[in-house]
This record gives structure tokens, sequence and C-alpha cells, in this order.
């Protein structure tokens, strides 16, 4: 059998990370976390994850970048604050898992993951039109998404077609999405590297 | 001498103001000790003078911390029903209205004097409170008053 | 009557058009007016706060910013992710100063002036609230007696701000429930979470939450489930007959919203409200309904 | 004797207090500024200046460099201003030539910025020096102490610190207070008590008891205390007995009156078995019941509520102590110092809506799982389902209402202790498999930790995680029909679904919900988490701000009965000690009048709130009757001609010391 070794040295670990995550808005709290596992056996998707909420926390404080970063945890997230609201230390963790979501982006090779594929097609769509075109989205995401999957969505496209809840040939779209580029040009403008975007799209078009 | 020394060295420092604060021995004046005790740092622009009740100050301390050089004057009692002597904050309460109209008359910002219920276990309230009023006095600048 | 803003958001205008037809038919019948904003966009949903939360914060801001240009009543938001998105970025740019700054300067750019004035209301809060109980009574002319529902409410509108409702015990469907004289099943997970973000990405954990839920209500013996988010609408209906396959259990059940079945005890019809658009249209046990 | 009039020589010695104001403050440099100060004639600094050697110090500089004034800048007068009055006066000094300076609470512990630091001591020990030279000296008054003492509540505090009074004989007569019918509180409800496993009845019933015929203790049960005015050495209480309808001093609690009740059987919720038992409209709230006499609950009673009734407790009673006429009786009784022992509020499991509380049937609150373990209990020792079968699985649930900042912050101590106690007492009674689920295991104290490891030895089976939520939503076969506790096993990491038949809700302690009517009344002051505030935490933790008056037990904060009988006893040495004395001595901060300034106005007659001003209309000036006034000074601040002047306090002290902060 292969031995794995468990030991982590001080010098593997990011000393700056948990600063980083706590620095953002709704990070303030890990501090707080007394891992009690609430967040954890709240989520309804947790069974699910490589990382429960309460590692990731005890994690990021203690430094686990890359463990953290690399996680299927946060992209598995529903964000659906069952894990905010239930911890007795009212510690933001889907805002924390949000903060994980964005640095793994910029920092660590997680497209592999569709997720953030998706994300990003979504952001790309909605930067372009100002708004999300369903149809649109779900053809980017099914092109992405393999096959199979894709196939799998045929029936209920042509469903939603009969039904008139997807319009194939409409593109819903701002009187000027210009005026709202300008806007988030203007926060890229206040920062030196502007964030990645542009899309890699998969499965199903709807907007959570 | 020694004093006069003492005088010139902070106001050639950069200038903060000068809180006067009258606590009552019973409720804010054991918030400060809690703020001690459970080390709940303050701005150290507010000086304490203690009093057994905040009924007993007398208007006339306020004007004089004013007159000899105060930037705000802050008063501490203990809550409405609250009072160690009965009802003696009722008192404080109907002096320091007067006072803080007579005040504003004089041409003296009303930021610049607060009465403030701070109980025996308020520690942080104390400490917000104290911060706010020196935070304000920055802004408002030195009070430069000569007096009546 | 008190006038509202409208922000129906990029699902209304898709998949979610039934909620829309049926939101702005039974506000119409009760004399509410709802002025869509103008040219407003996407709130940003969570997918944008995962990409960029400053951009994410300023894009619903945006909206927000416009709402107060345009008179400054509450808005409406019917979608749970876009009353989220919105509600969200309010508290987090009351709360943040810096982001907050970066909101005022990007806007300021187009000329958008931010103060955080309006309200982001949720059309339940407006009838129950704001219309009132009393009133939704007296317009139900056509009880929707021996209908059972379970009222199913989602993640976004009861957390993380509880605005609506309580998150532990929310009860405001049972009650809009009750007012169209149907009756409410009591089933559990009834505001977890459905799944509807992760059918499109990580498809098998999506659906087994969506399993979960629908048998729970099947179990329950409701006659439909009713809700309050495109979103979750459309993921507890349209896996349906997949969900039944790969399970080998009937978890076939109507999937409405809760203005649809609030119109039918309006006594209004099924096209009008946009049922005959559902994959499954509800069996009303009083005739006077019909079928689609 | 030093005479105010010669001109002041000061001694200033600043305390480096360890390194609590050295760390703190630049204290050699406070000493060289304070030695440059007008009329300082010596400025020293010292490691501890409460220490023998420090007072030494201060006494060896007032005989020999001839000091009649003293300033100490140390810590908080409330620690020591006593001490260091003491040590002048031992070295022929008034002990009111001296002022303490406080730089540890005030300025040492408060302040970031060290520059900052030593800039406000010197500004604060200017303005001690400068009051001081102008103080002068005053006698000390002293008033006699009343020997009897009030204790309020009757649980295991109460009746502790109430025997513990009675047994030293001084003459002093308790009046122990308890709302209930009965005294014993909450332990009263337990069947065992941790970590000895001894039975809580068999060393509780004897203490009431005794209590009960103890010839020193004046006991007031089902009584309130309403009123108390007065101050240390004479506080004049009101108590107010709720109406038993029964006559006390008749009643012998023989029970027949319950028998005979047109009620044939009990049908009416038992408050001391929470609601668990059913009782009769007569009845006695629990058999050891201490007085045993029985009472009538107006509510359910027929004839209290509707006036007919065929009234065969009335027959029934050969001593004829039913008495439907009773009405609610004040008593005033004197004391010279109080109590506080009222014990803590369960928290309420309500407030948790996840764990089902009063929504899953066989969820549970730890209190009334004790009724169930109780042998007089509803259940008669052994707890059962709702079905009466016995539970095969158990799960308690730690931390319920404590360590959590949607409810309660704190940890409630004594919960992961009980806790082990119920799950052993299950296990015993039932045989049943109990789980239990903890944040972190909290046995600190004699004997706890054995006890837990005890438990694990017995195969208690132990998960370390918060439970997030007890559901009935089965999503296995095995789940169907059990309550399911949702929970990670934070230990291995994997998210667990534990089916069980009964949970249990460690529910944490809360402050009384009458806490703070009870603070208003007595004058004390509530911490943060609303439980009584101690004077100090470490050196004074059963006094409190109000002197003559002392906390024991949960009032004061969670605590198990070792720890709650401890503090009983304390306080009650407190008490005795005042009591011994005889006397207080009263700071002499009273007001005079300057009858030479006195216009006679009458201004401040008005603004006394103990009438301790009189006008002599002959003399056409006002006097202030020493005894009756508590010098808080707001005649003083309210003169126009500022005739009348506070000892201690005097408005030239205050303006001296203001002008010396500036």
């Amino acid at each position: 059998m292969r031995l794995v070794k468990t030991v982590k040295y001080e010098a593997d670990l990011d000393a700056t990370f948990a600063e980083r995550v706590a620095a953002q808005p709704g990070g303030e709290r890990i501090w707080d976390c007394i891992q009690c596992g609430t967040c954890s056996a709240i989520c309804p998707v947790s069974l699910y994850m490589d990382l429960t909420p309460r590692r990731i926390v005890g994690m990021v404080r203690a430094g686990f970048r890359d463990e953290v970063l690399n996680a299927v945890s946060p992209w598995i997230c529903t964000s659906c604050y069952a894990c905010t609201v239930e911890c007795p230390e009212k510690i933001r963790i889907t805002d924390i898992m949000y903060v994980i979501k964005r640095m793994a982006m910029k920092e660590s090779g997680h497209h592999r993951f569709v997720v953030p594929a998706i994300e990003e097609a979504f952001v790309a769509m909605v930067r372009k039109n100002g708004r999300l075109t369903e149809s649109r989205m779900g053809i980017k995401v099914a092109a992405k998404s393999g096959l199979r999957s894709a196939l799998g969505m045929v029936p209920i496209a042509w469903k939603l077609w009969r039904k008139g809840r997807l319009r194939l040939l409409r593109v819903e779209r701002m009187q000027n999405p210009e005026s709202l580029r300008g806007v988030l040009a203007a926060v890229e403008d206040r920062r030196p590297a502007p964030p990645r975007t542009g899309s890699r799209g998969s499965p199903a078009g709807v907007k959570a | 001498m020694a004093l006069a020394v003492e005088k010139s060295e902070a106001s050639t420092a950069s200038w903060e103001p000068r809180i006067v604060a009258f606590f009552c021995n019973w409720c804010t004046y054991a918030a400060a000790d809690l703020a001690g005790i459970s080390r709940v740092k303050y701005s150290p622009n507010m000086r304490m003078v203690r009093v057994m009740c905040s009924g007993r100050i007398d208007p006339s301390f306020v004007l004089e911390a004013f007159r000899s050089g105060a930037d705000g004057v802050l008063i501490g009692g203990c809550n409405p029903g609250d009072c160690h002597y009965k009802e003696g904050n009722y008192k404080t309460m109907r002096r320091a209205m007067l006072l803080s109209q007579m005040l504003q008359d004089l041409g003296i910002e009303k930021e610049r004097f607060r009465l403030e219920w701070i109980c025996a276990s308020c520690a942080r309230e104390l400490q917000t409170t104290v911060n706010k009023m020196a935070d304000d006095l920055r802004r408002l600048g030195p009070l430069d008053w000569k007096g009546v | 009557m008190k006038d509202y803003l409208y922000f129906p958001g990029c699902s209304l205008k898709g998949a979610g058009s039934p909620y829309e037809k049926s939101l702005l038919a039974v506000f119409r019948a009760l004399g509410i007016s709802l002025t869509e904003i103008p040219d407003w966009n996407c709130c940003g949903a969570t997918a944008y706060l995962s990409v960029d939360a400053d951009m994410g914060t300023v894009l619903a801001a945006r909206n927000l910013a416009l709402a107060e240009r345009a008179d400054g009543r509450d808005i409406v938001a019917p979608c749970s992710g876009c009353f989220l998105a919105l509600s969200k970025a309010k508290a987090m740019i009351a709360e943040y100063p810096d982001l907050r700054a970066k909101v005022d300067d990007a806007l300021g750019r187009g000329g958008l002036p931010y103060e955080g004035r309006v309200a982001v209301r949720h059309p339940l809060e407006v009838l129950l609230k704001d219309v009132g109980p009393d009133r939704l009574r007296k317009s139900v002319v056509r009880p929707l007696k021996d209908f059972r529902v379970a009222p199913y409410y989602g993640c976004a509108i009861l957390r993380p701000y509880e605005t609506v409702d309580s998150a532990h015990v929310p009860t405001v469907l049972e009650e809009l429930t009750r007012i169209a004289g149907a009756t409410p099943v009591d089933y559990p997970h009834k505001a977890r979470c459905c799944g509807g973000m992760l059918t499109t990405g990580v498809q098998s954990v999506g659906l087994r939450l969506a399993e979960i839920l629908l048998d729970a209500a099947k179990s329950a013996e409701a006659d439909a489930i009713v809700t309050t988010c495109p979103l979750c609408q459309y993921n507890l209906e349209v896996y349906q007959d997949r969900l039944c396959r790969s399970t080998r259990k009937d978890l076939r059940i109507p999937v409405m919203y809760f203005t649809q079945m609030l119109g039918l005890a309006m006594g209004m019809d099924e096209r009008t409200l946009a049922i005959d658009q559902l994959f499954r249209v509800p069996v009303l046990a009083c005739p006077a309904g019909g079928r689609a | 004797m030093t005479a105010a009039g010669e001109a002041p020589r000061i001694g200033v010695y600043v305390c480096d207090c360890g390194f609590n104001i050295l760390g703190a403050i630049d204290v050699p440099e406070v000493v060289r500024y304070a030695g440059g100060l007008e009329g300082v004639v010596l400025a020293k600094e010292y490691k501890y200046m409460c220490s023998d050697p420090g007072q030494d110090l201060i006494k060896k500089d007032i005989r020999e460099q001839r000091l009649n004034r003293v300033v100490v800048a140390s810590c908080t007068p409330t620690l020591h201003e006593r001490t260091f009055r003491r040590v002048v006066s031992e070295a022929g000094l008034n002990p009111f030539l001296f002022n303490m300076v406080n730089v540890r609470e005030g300025v040492a512990w408060v302040t970031e910025d060290k520059a900052r630091a030593t800039e406000k001591a010197k500004a604060l020990i200017r303005a001690g020096v400068r009051r001081v030279a102008l103080q002068e000296p005053l006698e000390a008054r002293s008033e006699p102490v009343n020997p009897n003492v009030l204790v309020i509540g009757g649980g295991i505090a109460g009746m502790h610190a109430a025997l513990s009074l009675a047994n030293a004989n001084s003459g002093a007569k308790v009046h122990l207070v308890e709302r209930e019918p009965s005294i014993g509180g909450n332990m009263a409800r337990f069947d065992k008590t941790f970590p000895t496993l001894d039975c809580a009845s068999c060393i509780l019933t004897p203490k009431m008891t005794e209590v009960k015929i103890h010839p020193n203790i004046h006991l007031h049960s089902y009584a309130e205390v309403v009123s108390v005015e007065g101050y240390v050495g004479n506080f004049d209480v009101t108590i107010e007995h709720k109406p038993r309808y029964v006559n006390e001093d008749l009643c012998i609690g023989c029970l027949k009156c319950v028998e005979a009740c047109v009620y044939r059987d009990a049908r009416f919720p038992n408050a001391f078995d929470l609601g668990l038992a059913k009782r009769k409209p007569i009845y006695i709230p629990f058999p050891q019941a201490v007085p045993t006499k029985v009472l009538i609950d107006p509510m359910d009673c027929l004839y209290l509520k509707l006036g007919k009734c065929k009234k065969t407790c009335v027959d029934a009673c050969e001593k004829g102590a039913i008495d439907f006429a009773q009405a609610a009786v004040r008593a005033q009784v004197k004391v010279g110092t109080i109590i506080v022992a009222t014990g803590f509020k369960p928290f309420d499991a309500r407030r948790k809506p996840q764990y089902g509380y009063g929504t899953l049937p066989n969820v549970f609150t730890a209190l009334e799982m004790e009724r169930f373990l109780s042998p007089t209990g509803p259940t008669e020792g052994v707890p059962s389902l709702k079905d009466g079968s016995l539970p095969r699985k158990v799960g308690i649930i730690h931390c319920v209402g404590s360590r959590d900042r949607n409810t309660n912050e704190y940890c409630s101590k004594v919960c992961c202790m009980y806790s082990l106690k119920l799950a052993h007492l299950i296990r015993e009674r039932t045989g049943a498999e109990v789980y239990d689920f903890y944040i972190d295991m909290r046995t600190p104290g004699k004997g706890y930790e054995e006890f837990h490891e005890k438990l694990l030895a017995e195969g208690l089976k132990v998960i370390r995680g918060r439970v997030a939520e007890v559901t009935t939503s089965a999503l296995t076969r095995e789940e169907k029909g059990h309550l399911i506790i949702r929970v990670e096993d934070t230990l291995a990491g994997f998210v667990r679904r534990i089916p069980v038949d009964m949970v249990v809700l460690s529910v944490g302690l809360e402050p009384q919900s009458d806490t703070q009517q009870l603070r208003r009344m007595l004058n004390l002051s509530c911490g943060r988490e609303g439980f009584l505030q101690e004077l100090h935490p470490k050196l004074a933790p059963v006094s409190t701000a109000t002197d003559g008056i002392y906390i024991a037990g949960a009032c004061q904060g969670p605590k198990d009965i070792p720890e709650t009988v401890a503090q009983a006893g304390s306080a009650a040495a407190e008490a005795l000690a005042l009591v011994h004395r005889g006397t207080v001595e009263v700071q002499p901060y009273t007001a005079v009048v300057d009858e030479a300034v006195c216009s006679g106005c009458q201004v401040c007659v008005g603004m006394c709130p103990y009438d301790a001003i009189t006008y002599d209309a002959d003399k056409g000036v006002v006097h202030v009757l020493e005894v009756k006034c508590k010098g808080c000074g707001v005649c003083a601040a309210a003169c126009p001609s500022s005739a009348i002047d506070q000892k201690h306090f005097r408005n030239a002290f205050v303006l001296a010391e203001v002008a010396g902060v500036i």
C-alpha cells in the first residue's frame, strides 16, 4: 500500500493567508471559530464536500492555502446561508466561501472544475448585455458540460420551448449596456490588476 | 516652573483635545474601573474627576473647566432610576439641559458638553463615548474660551 | 393603494415567465401598480460575487440607485435571487465604508448618486404586510377547498437576513395558503436548499436535494408545491421525470408560484396566471377552475 | 494631628504595581515630574505600594520628613483607598489628608500609547497634588449595625447562608424569604448530584428541616421582598406574603384536605414538576416540601374561581386551617445586612426551534430529565417515552443556549458535568445507549475529570460536535420513526445522522427574569449577561457596590452546588463580620452650611432626597442633620450662594483637581 505523509511543516503553510481572508468583507470573524461543526452539520451539501466548512475555516486560520484554494467545497456551496444563520459565533461562512472562490479563481488552477467556468460565462454575458439570456447561457453551459448531460437537457429544453418558457431567438439586453460597462470599468480603474473573466461555459441556463 | 514647562511641552506636541470628565462614584467611575480590569482601551484625552454623585456637579465646575482650557466636558452618571442617592441624576439631567443651552449661547458647540448615563458594567459604552467625543473634538478643533 | 418600483430580473424574462405573468395579474387585480425600473441590469446573482465582489455589489447598487432616481419607492423584487442580491448589496455597502467608497466612485462616473434610501421588498411581504390578510381574504372569490399545498420557501428570502420571515419557523406561505382557502401540509425541509444552484454544475448533488424535497412533499400527500423563487420552481419541476426514472419513486407533483395559487383563489383563469405554462398543472377539487 | 493651616509638605508615591503600571507608563519620568510640583517635598517610586515595605516607606517618611499630606498614585481608590488611609493614620496623619490617584485602571490598563499614558498620569498626579494640598482633616462617622440579616432566596445558597448565620448565635435573627411555597430551590428537583452521585434529597432535606426549626431563622415562604429602604447597618424591608388560603400556623400537613378535594383526580400541572406531573387545586408542591403546608391555587380552585363548591376540603380539615378569605399581607422587618441568593432560570429551549423542543415528541430539557429520574418524579425515576416504552437510544445535546452569540455567549459551566450525570443515570435506569454531543468537555473541579473518565469507561458514546438540528425526516430505513440528530463528528471529520428515541437538551443557566427589578430595589449592578455584579471578580467576589449587600450562588453567575455553598458561606461570613463589629464607618462626606453666607432661600431643602436639611426660621438659615445626610452633594451643587459645601468634595477641591488635569 502507498503511505501518505500527513505532517505539515510551517514552511509549507502560508502565514498571511488567514489575514488575507479575514481582510475581505464577511471574513473578519474567522478568529472566533470554536470548531463546533454546526456549519458542516446544517449544510445541505457538506456530505459531498472534500473539506467540510468547519475544516475550511480551521485550515484557513492555520494557513493551508493550497489545500483550501484547491478544495471542491466552495464550488459545491449553494450559498443557502444556513451555516451563516446557525453559526454560534456569527461567522459568515457563506461569505468566506465566496472569498475563497474568488481567490481560487485568481490563484489556483481551479478551472478543471465546471462551476467556476459557468460563473465566468455568466459574468461575461452580463458585462456584454447587462442582462442574462437563459437560452444562450444554457447553450454555453451545455457545450461545456459534455455530451451526455447536454443530451439530457434536450427533452427539458424542448418542453420549456413548447411551454413558451424558452425563447431561442430573443436576447435579453439593456437599452444601453454601455452605461453599465462604464460603471464596471470605473471599478476596475480603482485597482491595479483587472479580474480575469472570459467564458468557459457548461450546463443548463438557470440563474441563481 | 514645572507646571509651565509641562504646558509648553503639551502645546508644542501635535494638538490633542482635552476632555474633563466628571464621573459619579457608583456607576460611571465603576465602569471606568471595569474598563481597566478588562483592558478596554480608550482615548487618553479624557481625564476623570470623581464625585460621589453626578448631582454634585455644580455648573460652575463645567464653566471653570472650559475657562481653564478644556476642549470638552463629559458628565457620567447612573441610568435614570439607578441613582445611588435615589434621584441625584434627575437633577443632573435638568441642570445639564439648561447648561447645554447656556453654553451654546456662549458660543460653545453642544458636542463639547455631554451628559451620558453609563452603568457600572458599561465599560464598552464608556469606551465608545470617550472615543467618539475625542473624535468630535478633533474635528471641532481647540476651544479658546476666556470665560464669561 | 401603495405603488412600487419593480425589478423583474432576468429569470422572470425567461423560464420564470409564469411567475411574472401571475404576479403582474394578481397585483393589478389588487390595484397595486408596479413600475419597472428604467433600464435595470442583472442583479449579479451569486455568480458575480464568486468572480468579483466589488463589481457584483456595484452591479446591484446601480439598480438601487436607479430606483432612488426614479422616485425612491420600495422595490419589489420577486426573484429570490435578485431579492437577496439587492438586499445584500445594500447591507454590505452600509456596513463597509470602503465598499461604499468604491460604489460611490463607480456610480458617480455615470452620474448616479447612491444614498441607500430604497427598501428592497419581496412580493410576499407586500401582500401580507402592506396589502394585509383582510384585503386578501376579501379578494378571494374561489377558496381552493381541499387543495393540499406544500409551501416551499427556499433560501434567499429567509437567510441570511430574515426580513421576510423567521429562518427557523417561517409561516407566511402557510398564512397565504390558508387565505387562498387551501390547506398547508407540514413537512420537513420547507426552507432547506433545493439544490437549484447545482443542477447546472454538479447535477448529481442538485438532483439529490430536489429528490429529498419532492419525496417529502409527496409523502405529506400534497397536491402541489408552492414556491417563491423561479430557480426553485424550475429545479423542482423540470427534473421530475428524470428523477422518477432514476429513483423508481413517484415524484410527480405540480410546482407552482404562490402568485398563481392566490390568483386562482381570486378567480382568475389559468391562462392569465400562466398556469398552462407549468409542466404539471395542479388539479383543483373545486370545478370552477377547469383544467388546461 | 496635622493642622490644615501649616504649609503643605506633600509626599508623592508612584506604584509600579509590578509591570502593570511600570510597563505602560514611564514611572521614573512621572516621579521626576511629581517631585517638581508645588508643595511636594519628596516623590518616590516603589514596586508594590500596597505591600508592607511600601506601607512602611510612607509611614517612615511621614515621621522623618514631617509630611503632612500624602498622595499615592496606584490602582483605583475602590481597591486600596482604605488601606492607605489606615497607613497614614497609623503614622499619626489624619486619613483625609491622603489622596489616591488612579493610574492603573485609570491610565495604565486603558491606554495604548506609553508617551500619552505618561502624560495623562502626570496630569492626574498634578491634580491629585493640588487637591490634597487643600484637603482638611475629618473624623469618620460610625453608625450602629442592626444584627438581623435578610436572605433573599431559599435555594441551597440561601439556606446554607441562613444556617451559617443562624448557627453563629450572634444574636442575629435571619429572615429567609422564598417566593415559592417551599424552600429547596432547583436542587430539590435533582435526583443525584455530581460527581459523587450522592442523592440530592438525602443531603438537602435535613438542611430544609433545620432551616424550618432553627430558632434564629424566621422563614418567610411563599413571600417576596417588595421594597428595601435605608443603608448598610439599617435597612427597612417590606415582605409580602402571598395567600395560601390555608392558615400556616394551623395546618399540620396531614393532606386530608387534598384527598377530600372535589376533584377526584389531580389534573392541574404541578409547577415543581415543570408541569410533567399533575396536582389538585389544593396541594403541596412535593412530599418533602418545607414548610409542609398545603396551599390552594386560586386559578384552579372552584370556590375561589366561581364562588361555589361543596368545600369538602374545609370539612376534611380538623384544624379548620383552610381560610378562603385570606389575602396578601405585608410584613416590615429591620435588618443590617442583606444576602441575595435568588439563583438562576433555565434557558428556554423553545428559543432553539431547530432542536424541536415543544414541537417534536420525546425532546426534553435537562431539568425535566432530572424530574423523570427522581423517585418522587412523574415517572418514578425511570425515564420513558411518550408511549410509555423505554428509550433504546438517547442523545444529550450540550450547550443549548450557551456559547452561542444568538442566545447567550457565555459558558454555563455546569452543563457538561450534569449532562454526564444524566447520561450515567439514564443508562443505569433504562439500559439505553447514550450519546453526548459536546463542543468542548469542560470538567474542571475536584473529582470531575475522574467522573468524566468513569463515564467513558462505562461506554458512554461521546461525539465532539455541536448538533445542528433534530429532525424526523428519515433518509434511510433505520432512521424511520426516530429523532435524527444531525451533527458533524468533528474528530472524524464526517457529518453524521444519528437516530435516537429521546433527546435531552442541556440548557444553560440564565439570570432570573426579574433580576432587573431586584437590582433596582437593592441598588446593585448587573454584568453584560445580566447576572448580578460582584464588587471585584477576585478580591470581593460576594460583595457588591452597595455596602452591606452580598451575593451568593447562581444569581452572580452560573455555578454548581459546591461553589454555590462555598459562596453562601463566605457571604454569611462577610455579613457576620459587620454584625460582629456592630458599627459601620460612614464616610464623612456630609454637607456643611456656612451660615454667614446662607440666604435662607431653602432651594437645598427641596433638593435633599433624605430630608437632612431643615430651615431655621429665627436664624433665617438652613441646618444639615449629619446623621441623615448621605453625602451626595446635590445640595451643594444647587446652592445659589454656594453657602453649602460638601466635606472632602468642597468646590475648591474639585476645582483644584479640574485645573490640575488640564
